[in-house]
């Protein structure tokens, strides 16, 4: 490359250099779009667990991510969440954000917010503390040092509790919760963060029927204002709340349609649903 | 009080354990015999025992621990010199008196300690004079823990050597960390620097534990005594016998007393010393010669002050003579050294010195180095008119300390 | 001093003849003029007595080489009341007294009948040059070699002129060779001599690497002849040359050495740490029992120090394997779920075992004698020999950790404790008897300590300060290898061990060892959980 | 089979279960059911012997259990499979499987140096996965590991703690299949904690339906209806 | 209801201790130090300056023990290096007690200390420009040991080194400046370190009032510090740092930068720290690489675990009970205080798994419950 093309390179027009950018530019929605995955890649030893992944999310969309045990969907979310570093392709949030330069905590406070398949809450603080900290705030060192709660929080806690089922074991420890109970638990610090983005792995497992189906209304609820992508195994509650399904197998997309296009689906029922559940089955 | 109190201040625990305590049971023997004699001034002697752990701060917190809460006369304690430095302004300030029994580097004088052990000019000097003259050695390793007393000693010893007309390149100085234990390279580099055609030995100034993987190391690589002799300052009998010293014999250590020496004092005190351990494999060595001498002066000067009062004792110290374990006399200086015997032996494969060379008659030990720019003009005198530790003889002033 | 040299002179010399002459001679005739002389040396001072040696050398040959032998190991004695020598032997821990010329044993013998004949280091070089100069006619070629490599520091004439009456005769490739290399030394010495023949024997020293070749090279670089100067420093050029490829391997064998020290004392730590997770601040106090313990069977079989090892290396495993399950029963156990408070306990186990063996075996150190097998060194060539101990050391470490890592890897044990320190309660679930697997487990790992005592008791102290001396360069083996990992502590160590001893000679001991550590450091920051790390989802 | 008996158990201060009486019966697919945080987990731990209870009586067989330990259990017959999978993380699938086989060998007399084939053929996702780490498996593929790593010990009682969480719908209906096939073929008692309705009727024979650590409704599962889910079940 | 008074006395109550704690450790203080002052030497009250001074000690102690408490008890990084910290404040203070001396030293050089005159060095290493000023020296007091913790911190969070890798890095860095420190080159006066200081801000060290005085600053920054610390932990951050012990990646995902937490948090434990040393250094009367050693940094954290960890009250206590029996069996039993002490380490361990803190928390559980059944009844 010549020194001109170089030069040319460094002071490319579209480019903004990094430390000229606005540090927390609002998400940029422009295309109604504020999830893209683009040719993500990833390999373990060899094995991808992520395949030229493709996938497009609109605002406000509610979006159920299916597909076999393994297929890379918590995966997905690690290399969104910034858990995992991916081998190649893109991850914008918005148009102007690209996840995979940042850190966990950048992608947090951009306003995505993850449920973890198995509930990760932290045990040793009380179910209201646990509440407090994920508050959507100024979390840097010193603001944090001298923030105290505020009225309207402690009422958006109080109602987050009730929500979630777990007013009368505010106090509790978080470690003596049921798995049930850490799970809720787990969806309530996701609600008092108030993110764009809400990434749900696996909200029922271990639910009854009805916590099942509370747990449909309030995503369905927070769809449109906030942007979720849910990840179950339980048809049934992806029937109930779903618009766009997507499967995902051996890390790529299989197929994305309505319920009723996927349940219909050849591959998908070969290689997730099954003959009978296919069918619905029946409670 | 109705008994006289001696405190001993030595480590029982921790790195030091292994030289000191042996200085603890010493000095018990000392009162144990003494009591026996009728005590002191009629009284009986009693010590009181401390564990400083080989922590240094914790020799001044139990120096004032004897000091203000036992009130003993008289202290016998410290091994290593940073210990010695920081009980002494302990003593100072409480006016307390100590006995020292190690070898140290000197540059050192205090009113409230007498230095029983050898300084540098009675063991490093004629060490190196006895190599030169007798071995014919023309290069030298000086080797050492690193810390003040190898600094200092082999800083005087590099002045007297070039003094004496041997060139930098002559020697060799190495500095180890404490404790350290791998001496292949070490060992090594000496045996080449050994090998060029010069007649070599090392000055060995390692510390304690370290001594035991350098001999070892140089019995493995085969350095024979006849090649290169070593001579320590640091290896005395008790740390020989935690060697397998066979392939050791014939290198030397340069001591004011060994316990090979015959002497009807010396038998006396190893039979005392058997008896009191109830352990005839029990060697004894030169720290416990000078804390021999150091309570035996303490006592005879207690008895001519007629008071433990500690600046009566001080200045009735001054003077005092004892028969040294290896003959002779040693006598308490002006400058709270004594004067004492230069011995050089040469290791046994019993685990005991061969006594090889000594010096004719005493020498006196010096506070203040005459071959470091420092301190040549500086001399310790505690009588009066001078009455002072560190006299500068050009200035006529005495710096620090006034009391 | 000079004086002395002359005379000694004029009795090598007269020795040398009197090989040639008397070589037949029989120990009879000698006897009697020998006799009054051994009664001499027997009275006599250390200082006088040099001159009786050459006295008793003159009038001897071959057959005093054992007078000398033992007189150089400090075995001769002397009988006052026959004023007769005698030499005092130890077999299997016992005393006893023979001839040194017929080896008959002498009954009558006690030891207050008898005084020690005491050399010095003087006597002891002049007794070494003594023997040599009598094995140069040995019948043994290697014993004749070595006499001939013994007197490479000392041509003088005399020897010289033996040396040259010798050669022609002289049968064996590799005495030959060496005393080639002495006439050589001698040839390219003599500024007599024609400057070719100086050179050519130059060139023919080029290819040696005695060290007293290199001293006698260095002198005649500044010899008056400018092409000697030459020829010999080409000579040194090539000689040096030679000699840093082997002070290279020279230093890394210390490097693997010292590894390999590093890997005993930490090999069991990266059991009860790495696989167990117990943070064992009582490793160090392991690896001391097991020092004790060589100490211990070698206080019990005093006559067999050659084989005590093979008795210490198992006994030293139980002794410290059983105060490991011991530990690991009364304490550890109960600590399950707690990894940082066994810090505070095991510290505590230290702090007791420490002052238990200063109460039992007093806080000086003990002596621990080495076999003979493992003493000395082998000798490759003049400038790189490799010790010995150290050498068996390396070979056990690496023997040690084959061991085990079959251990781990073909019995249950090894996956066992694994699944155990994952997830007690599963593994309990799944039928594990997770009490049984920690206390092996942790004995295991105790013992394996308890074997490296055993190998450290031949390096260093053996004292109540031992453990400590080890404990945090062997948990700084164990993180920087990647804790769990096992090949991670074996490379670890040895890439610790040869870093060090590649530093020292340029930084010192001190500095090296500080430049380690922080090495180290920075490297943790590249490699968070060390050279190989515990990988996957889980590992967070 | 087992039988529960007046069985109280406590959490530090706080008691989870209260006097619960429980009885199993051998051949029987009994389902637990009850909200969350009723004290199922804590009912099958204590089973398993993983806790200690406080008082009442755990027999299996006649035999009392309560002074067993856990691995005992394990030798006794008891397989397990807890919630939340509880994978040896840093163990290769392979290995977890490998640890049961003591066990096995013990139970079935003969001496397998191999895991069973029929784990493969239960779930082949296993066979594919064999050397990876437990701990980097999809929750569900360590769902699957849970139960084929229970199945090793060769189970007399195969105690699941809801075994569906976060597993693909088509082996959901295989898992229900595998359950009901060794009840049926090998006569295994299982005991199972479910929440999801429609397996629970699929292959549970029983009910027993919990509240506040204590069994408050128990009858065949064709009798669990409506008013009764409404009652134990709703929140 | 149970849980509400659990709640109370457990979760939030770390703040309730407080107030108790300054007011008796104030007027314990003060009691002693007038009984020193003013009390005849032969009146039962009198306390001497040798357990005032000893006092001192234990408060430095104290106060370390609570910059241990701060980052391990509540953050989870269990430093085994925290010495450095402590030594390097006392290392700044002992620097300038030593230019102190002026030319009341053996050698009577106005400039040098003894040792480098010693040492035969020419002129004053730069480090030791400024170091004969207070307010410079105190400031370096806190700055270097900061400074330290935070590049320590900052590379070793970045890079997220946690659990034993930190730990074992921390005992690292303390053992590598042991070594240096050792090195009389480093001008710091090798191993005989800094000793035989004269006076401090023109009073003089012996005397009993500086003594007195000096023990009594320790008192109140002791309270003070505890205070602050009190408050920090109390608020958000302090939740936080919980949060983080707890688990790290979780509160990443929840959007707090934990690596500039642990920093900043371990940067104050560092400062906390090296203030302890630096008034532990006239206390004592020496400084010396010893206190570099990896094995002081471990008892630290064993007074800690003694006290109980993730309680500051529990952190003082755990210092002066370890320490006051270390004084007592060295004394009682020289030769068998270490099994003793060996004992009690064990013992605690075992028995008090939340140390001391833990076993108050429990009897008073106890008694709780007994009154709540007495009230029920
Ligand atoms: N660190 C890793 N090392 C090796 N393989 C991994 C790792 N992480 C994930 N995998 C593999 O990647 C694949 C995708 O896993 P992922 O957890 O994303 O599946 P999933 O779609 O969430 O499945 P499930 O519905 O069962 O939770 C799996 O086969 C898993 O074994
Ligand atoms: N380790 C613990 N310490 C204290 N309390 C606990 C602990 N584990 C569980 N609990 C409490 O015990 C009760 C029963 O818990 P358990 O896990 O048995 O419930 P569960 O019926 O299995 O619920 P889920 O359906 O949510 O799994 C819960 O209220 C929980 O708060
Ligand atoms: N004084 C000494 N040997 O430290
Ligand atoms: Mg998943
Ligand atoms: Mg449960």
């Amino acid at each position: 490359m010549s020194t001109l093309d170089s030069t040319r390179e460094l002071f490319r027009r579209d480019q903004v250099w990094p430390f000229l950018a606005p540090a927390q530019a609002e998400v940029n929605v422009g295309n109604q779009m504020i999830l893209y995955v683009e040719d993500l890649n990833l390999s373990f030893d060899g094995f991808k667990a992520l395949n030229n992944l493709n996938l497009y999310i609109n605002d406000g969309e509610l979006r159920c991510l299916i597909g076999a045990n393994g297929a890379g969907k918590t995966t997905l979310m690690d290399v969104i969440t910034g858990k995992t570093q991916c081998d190649s392709g893109t991850v914008f949030f918005g148009q102007n954000h690209n996840l995979l330069n940042k850190d966990e905590a950048e992608i947090a406070q951009l306003g995505i917010g993850r449920k973890f398949q198995k509930p990760t809450v932290f045990e040793e603080q009380t179910v209201f503390d646990n509440l407090e900290l994920s508050l959507k705030t100024d979390k840097r060192v010193l603001p944090t040092l001298f923030s105290r709660l505020t009225p309207t929080q402690i009422d958006r806690i109080d109602d987050v509790l009730k929500t979630i089922g777990l007013a009368k074991h505010r106090f509790m420890l978080a470690g003596a919760l049921s798995h049930g109970q850490k799970q809720w638990l787990e969806i309530g610090m996701l609600l008092v963060a108030e993110p764009r983005l809400l990434l749900i792995d696996e909200p029922v497992a271990g639910m009854t029927a009805q916590e099942t189906e509370r747990t449909a209304e309030l995503l369905t609820s927070l769809a449109g204002e906030r942007t979720v992508i849910v990840v179950e195994h339980d048809m049934e509650f992806v029937r109930s709340i779903a618009r766009t399904v997507t499967v995902l197998h051996q890390g790529s997309v299989l197929a994305e349609g309505t319920m009723d296009q996927i349940q219909s689906n050849k591959d998908v029922i070969e290689v997730y649903l099954g003959e009978e559940a296919a069918a619905g089955e029946q409670a | 009080a109705d008994t006289i109190k001696v405190g001993v201040l030595h480590s029982l625990s921790g790195t030091m354990a292994i030289s000191e305590t042996t200085l603890k049971d010493t000095v018990l023997m000392m009162v144990d015999e003494q009591n026996k004699k009728g005590g002191l001034l009629g009284k009986k002697i009693e010590a009181v025992v401390v564990d400083p752990a080989s922590n240094w701060p914790l020799f001044a917190e139990k120096g004032r621990e004897l000091l203000t809460k036992d009130k003993v006369d008289v202290i016998f304690g410290s091994w290593t010199s940073v210990s010695r430095k920081s009980v002494l302004p302990v003593l100072e300030e409480l006016n307390g008196l100590m006995f020292y029994p190690v070898q140290y580097e000197g540059e050192e004088s205090s009113k409230n300690v007498f230095y029983t052990g050898a300084a540098p000019n009675q063991q490093a000097i004629p060490a190196v004079d006895y190599l030169m003259n007798d071995l014919g050695v023309e290069r030298f390793v000086l080797a050492g823990t690193d810390y003040v007393y190898p600094r200092t000693t082999n800083k005087v010893l590099e002045a007297y050597l070039k003094g004496k007309g041997v060139a930098a390149s002559d020697i060799m100085i190495n500095y180890t960390p404490f404790g350290h234990s791998d001496w292949q390279s070490i060992v090594s580099d000496v045996k080449k620097f050994g090998s060029e055609g010069k007649k070599t030995a090392v000055v060995s100034t390692i510390n304690g534990d370290a001594n035991v993987p350098f001999y070892k190391e140089l019995g493995n690589q085969g350095i024979s005594s006849e090649d290169i002799p070593v001579v320590a300052f640091s290896v005395g009998e008790e740390e020989l016998s935690g060697l397998d010293t066979k392939p050791l014999v014939g290198h030397l250590a340069a001591w004011n007393y060994f316990q090979s020496v015959e002497t009807p004092e010396n038998e006396a005190f190893i039979k005392a010393w058997h008896a009191y351990t109830k352990n005839s494999d029990r060697v004894t060595n030169d720290p416990m010669e000078a804390t021999y001498i150091g309570f035996k002066m303490w006592a005879n000067a207690v008895t001519k002050a007629g008071t433990t009062d500690v600046d009566a004792v001080e200045q009735a110290m001054i003077g005092q003579t004892v028969p040294n374990l290896t003959g002779g006399i040693a006598v308490m200086n002006k400058n709270h050294h004594l004067s004492k015997p230069v011995l050089i032996g040469e290791i046994q494969d019993d685990g005991q010195f061969e006594v090889v060379w000594e010096t004719d008659g005493v020498v006196a030990g010096d506070a203040w180095s005459d071959f470091l720019p420092g301190s040549k003009d500086l001399i310790s005198d505690w009588t009066a008119p001078i009455k002072c530790g560190n006299y500068n003889t050009k200035t006529k002033t005495c710096s620090g300390q006034n009391y | 001093m000079t004086l002395r040299r002359i005379t000694l002179r004029h009795f090598i010399a007269l020795c040398c003849c009197l090989f040639g002459l008397f070589s037949l001679s029989t120990h009879a005739t000698e006897s009697a003029s020998l006799d009054p002389l051994l009664a001499e040396l027997g009275e006599a001072k250390i200082k006088d007595m040099e001159p009786i040696l050459v006295k008793i050398e003159a009038v001897s040959d071959e057959t005093i080489l054992p007078l000398l032998r033992t007189l150089l190991n400090g075995n001769l004695y002397y009988i006052k009341a026959e004023k007769k020598v005698i030499g005092q032997f130890e077999t299997n821990g016992e005393t006893f007294y023979k001839d040194v010329f017929t080896n008959e044993i002498n009954t009558g013998i006690d030891k207050p009948d008898v005084d020690k004949i005491r050399v010095n280091n003087n006597l002891r070089g002049y007794l070494r040059n003594a023997i040599a100069r009598i094995q140069l006619t040995s019948k043994s070629p290697s014993v004749r070699e070595n006499a001939v490599r013994e007197l490479l520091s000392k041509l003088d004439d005399s020897t010289v002129a033996t040396l040259e009456r010798l050669y022609p005769y002289e049968s064996n490739k590799k005495v030959k060779e060496a005393m080639g290399l002495a006439l050589a030394m001698n040839t390219a010495s003599q500024t007599e001599l024609a400057v070719s023949n100086r050179i050519a024997a130059i060139e023919t020293l080029s290819s040696s690497l005695e060290n007293d070749v290199r001293n006698l090279l260095t002198t005649l670089t500044r010899d008056d002849n400018a092409a000697v100067v030459t020829a010999a420093n080409i000579a040194l050029e090539k000689i040096a040359q030679r000699a840093n490829r082997f002070a290279f391997v020279d230093q890394l064998f210390f490097g693997l050495s010292l590894g390999s020290v590093l890997l005993l004392a930490s090999i069991g730590l990266a059991i009860t740490f790495g696989v167990m997770g117990v943070i064992n601040m009582a490793h160090g106090e392991m690896i001391m029992l097991g020092a004790y313990t060589t100490y211990v069977v070698q206080l019990m079989m005093p006559n067999y120090i050659d084989y005590s090892i093979w008795v210490a290396i198992p006994a030293a495993f139980l002794v410290s394997g059983l105060m490991g399950v011991l530990i690991e029963r009364l304490v550890i156990c109960r600590l399950h779920g707690r990894p940082l408070e066994t810090l505070l306990a095991t510290f505590g186990i230290s702090l007791i075992l420490q002052q238990l063996v200063r109460t039992i075996f007093s806080p000086l150190n003990r002596q621990v004698s080495s076999p003979s097998w493992m003493s000395g060194s082998w000798e490759i060539n003049p400038v790189l020999s490799l010790t010995l101990n150290r050498l068996y050391i390396l070979a056990f470490a690496l023997l040690v950790f084959i061991v085990l890592v079959i251990v781990l890897k073909k019995t249950s044990l090894g996956l066992n404790v694994r699944a155990v320190s994952q997830n007690r309660n599963m593994a309990k679930a799944m039928g594990v008897k997770t009490n049984w697997v920690d206390a092996m487990t942790f004995g295991l790992g105790s013992g394996i300590a308890g074997i490296a005592g055993v190998a450290l008791s031949q390096l260093t102290n053996v004292g109540p300060n031992l453990g400590q001396s080890y404990i945090i360069d062997s948990f700084m083996v164990v993180v920087f290898g990647g804790v769990g990992n096992l090949l991670g502590t074996l490379v670890a160590a040895f890439t610790l061990g040869i870093a060090t001893k590649f530093l020292e000679p340029t930084t010192g001991a001190v500095l090296a060892a500080i430049l380690v550590l922080v090495f180290i450091i920075l490297f943790i920051q590249k490699r968070p959980k060390g050279l190989f790390p515990q990988k996957g989802r889980a590992a967070e | 089979m087992i039988s529960i008996n007046k069985v109280d158990q406590l959490y530090g201060g706080t008691q989870i279960l209260w006097g619960l009486d429980l009885e199993i019966v051998p051949g029987s697919i009994t389902c637990i059911m009850g909200r969350n945080g009723v004290g199922k987990t804590t009912l099958l731990k204590a089973i398993m012997g993983l806790l200690p209870i406080k008082s009442g009586e755990i027999t299996m067989e006649g035999e009392t259990l309560n002074k067993q330990s856990a691995e005992k259990r394990a030798y006794s017959g008891i397989g397990y499979v807890p919630q939340g999978r509880d994978i040896f993380p840093m163990l290769t699938v392979e290995e977890n499987l490998r640890i049961g086989l003591p066990v096995r060998s013990k139970r079935t007399k003969d001496s397998p140096k191999d895991i069973p084939e029929k784990i493969f053929e239960l779930f082949p996702v296993l066979k594919d996965m064999l050397h990876r780490r437990g701990g980097d498996l999809s929750g569900g593929q360590q769902q699957q590991l849970a139960i084929g790593r229970a199945l090793v010990l060769e189970p007399k009682v195969l105690i699941l703690d809801e075994p569906n969480e976060g597993i693909q719908p088509n082996i959901v209906k295989q898992i229900g299949d595998v359950i009901l096939k060794l009840n049926a073929e090998e006569g295994l008692t299982v005991i199972l904690v479910e929440q999801k309705l429609g397996f629970a009727r699929r292959v549970g024979k029983e009910f027993r339906l919990m509240e506040k650590g204590r069994i408050v409704a128990a009858d065949k599962m064709e009798n669990l209806n409506d008013s009764l889910i409404k009652q134990y079940l709703a929140v | 209801m149970t849980r509400l008074t659990a709640w109370f006395s457990e979760g939030r109550s770390t703040g309730k201790h407080t107030l108790p704690f300054v007011v008796i450790l104030l007027s314990v203080t003060i009691l002693a130090s007038a009984a020193n002052l003013f009390l005849p030497a032969d009146s039962i009250f009198y306390v001497s300056t040798y357990t005032i001074t000893l006092l001192g000690k234990y408060l430095c102690y104290a106060m370390l023990a609570l910059a241990v408490d701060i980052i391990w008890g509540y953050c989870g990084i269990l430093s085994l290096g925290h010495g450095a910290f402590f030594a390097l404040g006392g290392y700044a203070m002992g620097m300038y007690l030593m230019r102190q001396i002026g030319d009341r030293g053996v050698y009577g050089n106005p400039l040098l200390p003894d040792f480098m005159v010693f040492l035969d060095w020419k002129e004053l290493p730069w480090f030791w420009l400024g170091m004969d000023q207070f307010w410079f020296a105190m400031l370096m007091a806190v700055l270097v040991p900061g400074l330290l913790a935070f590049v320590f911190g900052w590379l070793a969070f970045r890079s997220r080194v946690t659990g034993v890798y930190l730990s074992i890095m921390t005992q690292a860095l303390t053992y590598a400046l042991l070594l240096a420190f050792f090195r009389n080159e480093m001008g710091f006066g090798g191993n005989n370190g800094l000793t035989d200081f004269k006076e401090i801000l023109g009073f003089n060290l012996q005397a009993d009032s500086t003594r007195v005085a000096l023990f009594l600053i320790t008192a109140i920054l002791l309270a003070v510090i505890f205070v602050i610390s009190q408050k920090i932990l109390s608020s958000r951050l302090g939740k936080v740092v919980l949060a983080i012990r707890d688990s790290e990646s979780r509160s990443r995902f929840i959007g707090y930068r934990t690596d500039r937490y642990k920093v900043w948090l371990f940067v104050y434990s560092a400062v906390i720290a090296g203030i302890a040393g630096a008034l532990y250094v006239p206390q004592v009367g020496i400084i010396n690489p010893g206190e570099f050693s990896p094995i002081n940094s471990i008892e630290m954290v064993i007074w800690v675990a003694v006290g109980g960890r993730g309680t500051l009250i529990g952190a003082v206590i755990g210092a002066l009970l370890v320490n006051y029996a270390k004084t007592r069996f060295t004394a009682i039993m020289p030769d068998a205080w270490l099994f003793a002490l060996g004992a009690m380490f064990v013992l605690v361990t075992l028995y008090l798994p939340k140390g001391l803190m833990g076993l108050y928390g429990q009897l008073k559980a106890k008694r709780n419950a007994v009154m709540n059944k007495e009230s029920q009844a």
